[in-house]
């Protein structure tokens, strides 16, 4: 019973603290991604408020909560609201499963990982693919042409790449045998990068394919149709403002850091040293419980950063050349990968 | 271990001809076509005679059979076995002495006609069966013949098959004798049934075996063989096809339906004579059969115009003698009266055939007349024969008219009735015989010296002429066996010594010891007195005849009563045949079978099929309305019906 | 607490029941292959239940056959829903009947 | 702790259900049986069914479902009418379905002690027992199974594809 | 070595060969065609050749593989006396019918020709399965390429008509039979021939003897329409009339009388003695209705039609009478009348094909300007009516001999039959054949050309050579029908005993 109430508020504890820290990091994430463009199109990017601008997520947050939450009178009302609220959610339950330091047990509870769950992957493959209901629901209940169509295109992109994502990843779960995400991780620790999925498991492809079905699953450029701004003036966002417009612009960057900390999870060695074994532990046992969690935000810092450098450098696609490239050149490739990995770990099994 | 007589190669020969000549005829010189056709028969004739001089060191009858069987099944079988006792050996020498003949005639009859060569083929080939139905030695091999003479019988009466009444002719008397074979069928079946077998020793040493077997099965077998024997010896109530035959070409008529194949029911029960020996019923039957047709046909005959109906219907009335003979247990008399038939019958075909190949196809006595001068041999040689038919001394047909006579007359069962028609019947023999002989040559010519097209070949004839040699000759040599050729049965009682009889006798010798109906042994005396009452009779139907043709040949219209008219109309008999069998039978097929059976029930099993078969189909396709949600509502019911069951009617399972 | 099998098999029936009226009282041919999925769905409930009952993994690979064989369902049906909506533009499935003769 | 979990999902895909009757425009029906898929999952995970619960959720919830919804957006499809056969549609189909609830719920309970109950945790199916069976005794109904959404695919491409 | 595998080969040989039809330019189809037939035939006669004649019962050139292990369905083939020679027939039939069909048949060459072959298929099978499913699946197979065949290359518009009536009255019955095998099959747990007789054997006095009843019924109605046997004949007019000859060839008979022999006597012994004085006196009914059909037919196709129900009436009487003699008899009987009846068929096709008629009243005189064509037909036509020396007469005489001391008043009445065949055979050559040309100018057209001879010929001389020499073929015939014989007559015995307590009368006439 005490070992059950314990279990409780450290689990509490530990959502509070992930989901805070989470929250937070996707304000940032927003400033990050400005600041960056800005510097990439040789401007600086909002530097008035606070040092740096660092405070400016915060004056956007405050102005979208106490923006006039508009309601157009043609919409579906539940679902129009209802639509933010599973976008968001989706965004923030995937964080739940994943691994974000060594297993280092207090009172029994693991305190670097929310939920270990022996499906873990499948558990944030399942929660994505809900979230595609946030947009398309959204699209649909705006009675907006310009929100069904860039909703339509969503959705169709979304299940389109989650094809070719899903299949990437088996090679990864055909390399460690498990969908847990910490076995996962733990293979990929012992030898540093030699030992990453992306480099040593010789998962490059599936890497590559990964990280293209996660911009397109984001919907971020190049696959940034959905909102195109000048085709669709803001696609299924049209008719949200004030903070179900935050909503879904909170998804957007959570998703963003999800995709990121999976790829970290799955290609990247996780919260692993880049370095392996070849330093022995140093520092306390303070340090030996950190270093992993520092070493994992900076995999997924590096994501971001991709990210943006991306969406400041590529040009979008054109709808064909999307869904042309999604099903005929990345879903091929994925089973490619799957069946010569699948060879290969036959052989070598 | 006696020495082989090759008797399979007897019926052999002749089928060597018919196959020669069969596939290769057409494309044959005229004269090869004769040469095979008269080779053979030739060989096979010698062969006879050959035989006849072995004959002396042989133990009779003489089996000769194959290795292989012919039909082997558990329980039955039949081999190709040949049996060669005495009257076989008589039955060779008449068919294939008169079938030479007759072949030899028939090259100069037939030389113009088309077809040739597949008359001749056929003629080979009826020579084939009735050789092989001679021979015989088992009821099936014997209706291999049988049928096998009824299939070349065929082919040469419809051998104008051009014209449809001879085509009607052949097919009449196939279908005919098909009703003979019936009997004849069943009788094997009988004989498989209660013997196991139907080889001929078999089933007779199975009867002496047994003394006191008699009646009963053996009457039933007797009298379906005897149904056999009228079909194909045109005897009561199965005759109708014989006149019909006459369509055929005349050597035909002389070969088949004279001398040997219509004699082929009088050799089948004179060949079981074991049987009838035990069923006096049996015998009774055939004695009333042969009595009754022999002076029937002899009424129908004397009103005939057409010679060869004359002819055909004398042929019939013949018969009806042998029958008779048959019928009180004399078969060697019966077998006598076939020889000796052949000869004259023969003859007088022929003859006939000469005049009407002389007159171009001419067969109307009534267009006939004086043709004595012009027909010098045909004349002589036709007048012998109608002596011999019509009985006078010392004629051929006088020695076995007169033995089967006496021998009816001293029959124990009803003989005296038999010998009264038969007697009066001799007279009309004689009546009619005198009147063909007195239409055809004598008196005023009445016929016209012009070529006639009708019989198609003939159109050479420029006037009347007496026919070639080849035709000639076969008339001489059976005219002087029609004057000698009953000499050898010359009876005891008027100084002969019967060794004709006594040849025979071996053969019938179990009918004399086993037969119940024994005859009284006549005395010379009265077969002597027998003889002058027929030779009487004879005579007065010559004068008869003398009287009314001779005096009076152009023959006036005679004046009509109803008898008169009744037999010039052949008494009904195949207008009966028609009304009583054909069309009733014709009608019931199309009314009741083919109207009601077939159209009404098979077809409206059919209709009532279709229709339930349409409104089910109307029924479920209402179901098919198109509309989702009423698919959706039987698939539910269906369901909910698969659920049930599942639930509460396990135990159906 | 243990619940017993029995329930789920109930909810197993309840939902499949609710899919067979929606079935038939639906009109709208996309809502009524929804009914479908809904009763396959009830059916694989009943499947695992059984196989947590019978410690049997070969209940759920049977839901995983339905699975796919929903999904090609899916697949296939709605293609002919859009195929055929493109041919009559109605959804509505009393005015689509052409199949009848 | 089971009961709580199994009442509460339970009676959320009964009412989704319910919901997916009543409602008249498809894409309620189709959100709530998202709601009963869904809750579905849950009720799997409480029967140790994990992998099939995860996989509920992404093929039905994930895919099925989003498919059908994309089809509903894209053919816009409105309310249902109300049309001749409705009546006899809701006189067959409520009394049937209560009916046939009827007697499926009751087999099952009169059937209920052989059943036996189901407590959290005292079984797992893990994903390895799943592969064992399916790869092994099961390889060529899996096949065939993989074939036939070939087809499947073939099929819904040619079916939907423009007439060009 | 090729033993094993020959009835295999045949089997599948001509259903290759038929979608090798089908690729083939049509031009080829019929020279293919005539190819694989003549060189099945000659496959075939491997089989009298190696056949072990001494071997008494049991079946030869055995195959016996498991096929579906549940339900237990083997592929188990072989051949006793009887089926061996049937095969022969069937492969001797075969190459004529694609002669026959040379010309006659004109577009859809390649269809007709590939169903053809694939009735083949179907017919070597039905004569050699031993398993009552693999028998099923041929005897089902058999139907269609008929009926297709029927209606596609029928002679006039009512061929569809006629092909549909054929299909429904075959088929029908033959879901009977699929639902009587499936209870045999679960009352016995397998379908094979031999275990079948086992089991079956006193099964007649068992619990399942009703069932045992109307399965046996349902078998013998399916056999017993494709025979056909009386009142069941409703297709054969109009099958046979509409049939190409080479169909007509194969249409009737073999397939049901064999069916009947090996899957109705052979299976239900005791349940065949009962229904035996009814199928024998239908048979009566049957050879007499059909020869008086005949008799007032004007169309010749449909006097054969009607002559055919009536030949395969005697076949059915020697069937059920048991005797030893009377089996042979109609199994020799089934040789014979394929062979006559195939080629009658091939002549009136060569008839038909130069006067496009088959009305009686409009021909007449052909002889006079076809001769050989006369003469053939004239010999099948003698065949037909049984001359004896002709092979027709050894098997009725043997059917009719074997089955008189059973049923003498039936057997009487049916040899009338044997009459009436004569009259209305001989009255069709007549108006056919004989007489001035009717109508002179229409009847022109050549006589038989080589490739119709080649096609009709070997049929009259196996006609000569069945009938003088039929103890070549009885010898195989006699290893297995005997058997046949000797075990109906165990049944048969206690029931005559029976029957004569009933009547009070003593079994022997003797």
């Amino acid at each position: 019973m005490n070992q059950f109430l314990i279990f409780i508020l450290l689990t509490l504890l530990k959502i509070a603290v992930v989901t805070v820290v989470f929250l937070t990091a996707v304000a940032y994430t927003v400033l990050l991604e400005r600041k960056l463009v800005g510097r990439i199109q040789n401007r600086w990017g909002p530097s008035r408020v606070g040092p740096f601008g660092l405070m400016q997520p915060l004056a956007d947050g405050l102005k979208l909560f106490l923006k006039e939450d508009l309601m157009p009178s043609a919409v579906e009302r539940p679902l129009f609201i209802l639509a933010p609220i599973i976008a968001l959610a989706c965004a923030l339950t995937s964080i739940a499963v994943m691994p974000y330091g060594r297993d280092i047990r207090w009172h029994g509870v693991d305190m670097f990982q929310i939920a270990n769950i022996n499906v873990g992957l499948l558990v944030i493959l399942g929660v994505t693919s809900i979230g595609v209901y946030g947009i398309a629901l959204s699209g649909w209940s705006s009675n907006n042409k310009y929100s069904l169509l860039g909703s339509l295109r969503s959705t169709a992109q979304m299940i389109s790449y989650e094809l070719a994502l899903g299949l990437s990843v088996i090679g990864v779960v055909l390399r460690t045998g498990s969908l847990n995400l910490r076995d996962i991780v733990n293979l990929q620790a012992t030898h540093g990068v030699l030992s990453w999925n992306a480099f040593g498991g010789v998962q490059i492809v599936a890497f590559f394919i990964y990280l293209t079905a996660a911009f397109a699953e984001t919907n971020r450029t190049p696959f940034d149709l959905p909102e195109a701004e000048s085709e669709l003036t803001a696609g299924y966002h049209t008719e949200y403002s004030s903070m179900k417009f935050a909503m879904f612009f909170m998804a957007e960057y959570a998703n963003m850091i999800n995709v990121g900390a999976v790829a970290t999870l799955l290609f990247l060695g996780g919260w692993s040293s880049p370095f392996g074994h070849l330093f022995p532990d140093f520092g306390g046992p303070v340090v030996h419980a950190l270093l992993p969690v520092f070493w994992f935000v900076a995999k997924v810092f590096c994501f971001l950063f991709l990210y943006v450098w991306v969406r400041g450098t590529l040009p979008r696609f054109r709808y064909d050349q999307l869904m042309g490239f999604g099903w005929k050149f990345l879903l091929p490739l994925a089973i490619a990968n799957v069946v010569v990995t699948g060879l290969v770990l036959a052989v070598h099994g | 271990m006696t020495p082989s007589l090759h008797l399979w190669l007897l019926p052999l020969l002749p089928l060597a001809g018919f196959v020669l000549n069969g596939l290769w005829g057409r494309r044959l010189p005229q004269a090869m076509v004769s040469a095979i056709a008269l080779l053979f028969p030739l060989a096979a004739f010698a062969q006879v005679l050959w035989i006849c001089t072995q004959v002396s060191s042989f133990a009779l009858p003489h089996v000769e059979r194959f290795a292989t069987p012919w039909i082997a099944v558990p329980g039955f079988h039949a081999n190709f076995s040949f049996l060669l006792d005495q009257l076989t050996l008589v039955m060779l020498l008449v068919v294939t002495g008169v079938g030479f003949l007759i072949h030899l005639y028939s090259v100069g009859y037939m030389a113009h006609e088309e077809g040739y060569w597949r008359f001749f083929s056929y003629l080979n080939l009826f020579l084939f069966f009735m050789l092989t139905l001679v021979l015989a030695a088992n009821f099936l091999l014997l209706f291999v013949g049988w049928e096998g003479v009824g299939l070349a019988s065929y082919l040469l009466i419809g051998f104008y098959y051009t014209k449809d009444s001879a085509a009607n002719a052949g097919k009449k008397a196939f279908i005919v004798n098909r009703i003979g074979d019936f009997g004849f069928l069943l009788a094997m079946f009988l004989l498989i049934a209660h013997f196991g077998t139907l080889s001929f020793a078999s089933v007779f040493a199975a009867i002496t075996a047994h003394p006191t077997m008699q009646g009963g099965v053996l009457t039933g077998i007797a009298l379906l063989l005897v149904l056999g024997a009228t079909g194909k010896s045109a005897q009561i109530p199965l005759y109708v096809w014989l006149p019909d035959a006459m369509e055929g070409p005349t050597p035909v008529s002389a070969l088949i339906h004279a001398a040997t194949m219509v004699t082929a029911g009088v050799y089948m029960i004179a060949r079981t004579h074991v049987l009838f020996d035990r069923s006096p019923a049996a015998l009774t039957v055939v004695a009333t059969i042969g009595t009754a047709t022999a002076f029937f046909a002899a009424t129908v005959a004397v009103t005939q115009n057409d010679i060869k109906r004359v002819l055909a219907y004398s042929t019939i009335s013949q018969l009806g003698y042998m029958f008779l003979a048959c019928g009180v247990a004399t078969y060697s008399m019966g077998v006598f009266h076939l020889v000796t038939h052949a000869f004259f019958k023969a003859l007088l075909f022929l003859a006939a055939g000469s005049v009407i190949h002389a007159l171009g196809g001419q067969q109307d006595m009534r267009t006939m007349g004086g043709l004595r001068k012009k027909l010098p041999v045909t004349f002589w040689t036709m007048t012998a024969a109608v002596l011999a038919i019509s009985g006078f001394f010392p004629f051929a047909g006088f020695f076995s008219k007169d033995a089967i006579l006496a021998a009816t007359y001293m029959a124990p069962n009803g003989g005296k009735i038999f010998y009264a028609v038969g007697l009066f019947t001799a007279g009309l023999t004689a009546y009619y015989m005198f009147r063909l002989w007195y239409m055809t040559f004598f008196g005023a010519p009445r016929y016209t010296e012009q070529p006639h097209e009708a019989h198609a070949g003939h159109g050479h004839a420029h006037g009347v002429h007496e026919s070639p040699w080849v035709m000639l000759l076969p008339l001489v040599v059976l005219g002087l066996l029609s004057l000698a050729g009953g000499w050898i049965g010359w009876p005891t009682a008027l100084g002969g010594n019967d060794w004709f009889g006594h040849f025979l006798a071996p053969v019938f010798r179990d009918a004399t010891a086993n037969v119940q109906l024994l005859h009284a042994e006549p005395s010379a005396g009265l077969e002597r007195m027998l003889s002058v009452v027929s030779m009487l009779a004879a005579a007065i139907g010559w004068f008869l005849a003398d009287q009314k043709y001779r005096r009076k040949p152009l023959a006036p219209e005679e004046p009509k009563s109803a008898f008169s008219d009744l037999v010039a109309h052949k008494y009904w008999i195949d207008e009966l045949y028609g009304a009583v069998v054909v069309r009733p039978l014709l009608a019931f097929s199309r009314v009741a079978l083919a109207g009601a059976v077939e159209s009404g029930i098979i077809d409206g099993t059919n209709r009532a099929w279709t229709r339930i078969a349409g409104a089910g189909s109307n029924g479920v396709r209402r179901i098919q309305s198109g509309n989702i949600r009423s698919y959706a509502g039987w698939l539910a019911a269906g369901a909910a019906a698969v659920l049930l069951i599942v639930l509460y009617f396990a135990h159906l399972y | 607490m243990s619940v017993p099998i029995a329930w789920y098999l109930i909810l197993s029936a309840a939902l499949f029941s609710i899919g067979v009226c929606a079935f038939l009282i639906k009109r709208n041919i996309i809502s009524i292959f929804m009914s479908i999925e809904l009763m396959l769905n009830a059916v694989n409930l009943a499947f695992v239940a059984f196989a947590n009952r019978w410690h049997q993994v070969n209940g759920q690979i049977f839901v995983f056959f339905v699975m796919v064989v929903a999904a090609a369902e899916a697949a296939v049906g709605l293609a002919i829903i859009i195929a055929v909506f493109r041919s009559r533009n109605t959804l509505n499935v009393d005015q689509i009947d052409l199949m009848k003769l | 702790m089971h009961l709580a979990l199994f009442i509460i999902f339970g009676l959320l895909c009964l009412g989704g259900a319910l919901n997916l009757l009543l409602q008249q425009h498809p894409i309620n029906s189709a959100l709530s049986l998202i709601v009963v898929m869904s809750s579905l999952a849950v009720l799997y995970l409480l029967l140790g069914a994990e992998f099939l619960a995860l996989a509920q959720i992404i093929v039905y919830s994930g895919a099925i479902m989003v498919l059908f919804v994309f089809v509903i957006m894209l053919l816009n499809a409105g309310l249902e009418e109300k049309t001749r056969g409705s009546r006899a549609a809701y006189l067959a189909g409520i009394p049937g379905m209560l009916a046939l609830f009827g007697v499926l719920a009751g087999t099952f309970f009169t059937l209920r002690s052989s059943f036996g109950s189901a407590r959290l945790g005292a079984y797992l199916a893990t994903t390895h027992d799943l592969a064992q069976v399916l790869f092994r005794n099961l390889l060529l109904p899996f096949e065939v199974t993989s074939i036939l959404i070939l087809v499947a695919i073939l099929g819904a491409v040619v079916l939907a594809r423009k007439e060009h | 070595m090729l033993n094993a595998s020959i009835l295999t080969w045949l089997i599948l040989l001509p259903a290759i060969g038929a979608v090798l039809v089908l690729l083939l330019p049509a031009r080829f189809a019929r020279g293919f065609s005539l190819v694989l037939t003549l060189a099945l035939f000659v496959m075939a006669l491997h089989l009298p050749a190696h056949f072990n004649y001494s071997q008494t019962g049991g079946f030869q050139f055995q195959r016996d593989i498991l096929w579906i292990t549940n339900p237990a369905i083997r592929y188990h083939v072989g051949v006793d006396g009887l089926s061996m020679w049937l095969v022969v027939l069937v492969a001797f039939l075969a190459p004529l019918g694609v002669l026959i069909s040379w010309r006659s048949v004109g577009e859809r060459q390649r269809a007709f020709y590939s169903l053809l072959l694939l009735q083949q298929t179907a017919m070597y099978g039905v004569f050699v399965a031993l398993d009552l499913m693999l028998y099923y699946a041929f005897w089902e197979l058999s139907i269609v390429p008929l009926a297709l065949l029927i209606g596609i290359f029928g002679r006039s518009g009512s061929g569809r008509s006629a092909a549909l009536k054929f299909f429904l009255y075959a088929f029908i019955p033959s879901a009977l039979l699929l639902v009587g095998m499936l209870w045999l099959y679960a009352q016995t747990g397998t379908f094979d021939l031999v275990l079948l007789r086992q089991q079956l054997h006193g099964a007649s006095t068992g619990p399942h003897a009703a069932g045992l009843w109307l399965v046996s019924l349902a078998f013998l109605l399916a056999f017993a329409v494709k025979a056909p046997v009386f009142p069941l004949h409703g297709w054969l007019r109009d099958g046979i009339q509409e049939a190409p000859p080479a169909v007509a060839m194969i249409l009737a008979g073999k397939l049901g009388l064999y069916s009947l022999l090996r899957w109705h006597v052979e299976l239900f012994p005791t349940e065949a003695a009962h229904v035996a004085p009814l199928m024998v006196a239908l048979a009566v009914i049957g050879i007499l209705y059909g020869a008086l059909m005949a008799l007032v037919q004007t169309d010749v196709k449909r006097l054969a039609a009607y002559a055919t129900l009536s030949a395969v009436s005697f076949i059915v009487l020697g069937i059920y009478s048991f005797s030893a003699a009377s089996l042979d008899g109609a199994a020799f009987q089934i040789l014979n009348e394929s062979i006559s009846a195939g080629a009658l068929f091939m002549l009136l096709g060569i008839l038909y094909e130069r006067y496009g008629t088959f009305d009686m009243t409009r021909l007449g005189g052909v002889a006079a300007r076809l001769p050989q064509l006369a003469t053939l037909f004239v010999i099948t036509t003698l065949a037909l009516i049984g001359l004896p020396s002709l092979g027709n007469f050894v098997g009725e005489f043997l059917i009719l001999s074997g089955s008189f001391s059973a049923h003498p008043a039936l057997v009487a009445a049916a040899t009338v039959g044997v009459i009436l065949s004569a009259a209305y055979m001989l009255w069709m050559v007549q108006r056919v054949f004989y007489g001035v040309p009717s109508n002179g100018a229409a009847l022109t057209g050549t006589d038989v050309n080589w490739r119709e001879r080649a096609a009709v010929w070997p049929t009259v001389a196996l006609m000569i050579a069945l009938g003088v020499a039929s103890p070549f073929w009885m010898r195989a015939l006699d290893r297995s029908l005997p058997q046949v014989a000797a075990r109906m007559a165990a049944v048969t015995a206690p029931m005559q005993t029976a029957s004569a307590r009933l009547y009070g009368r003593t079994a022997s006439a003797r």
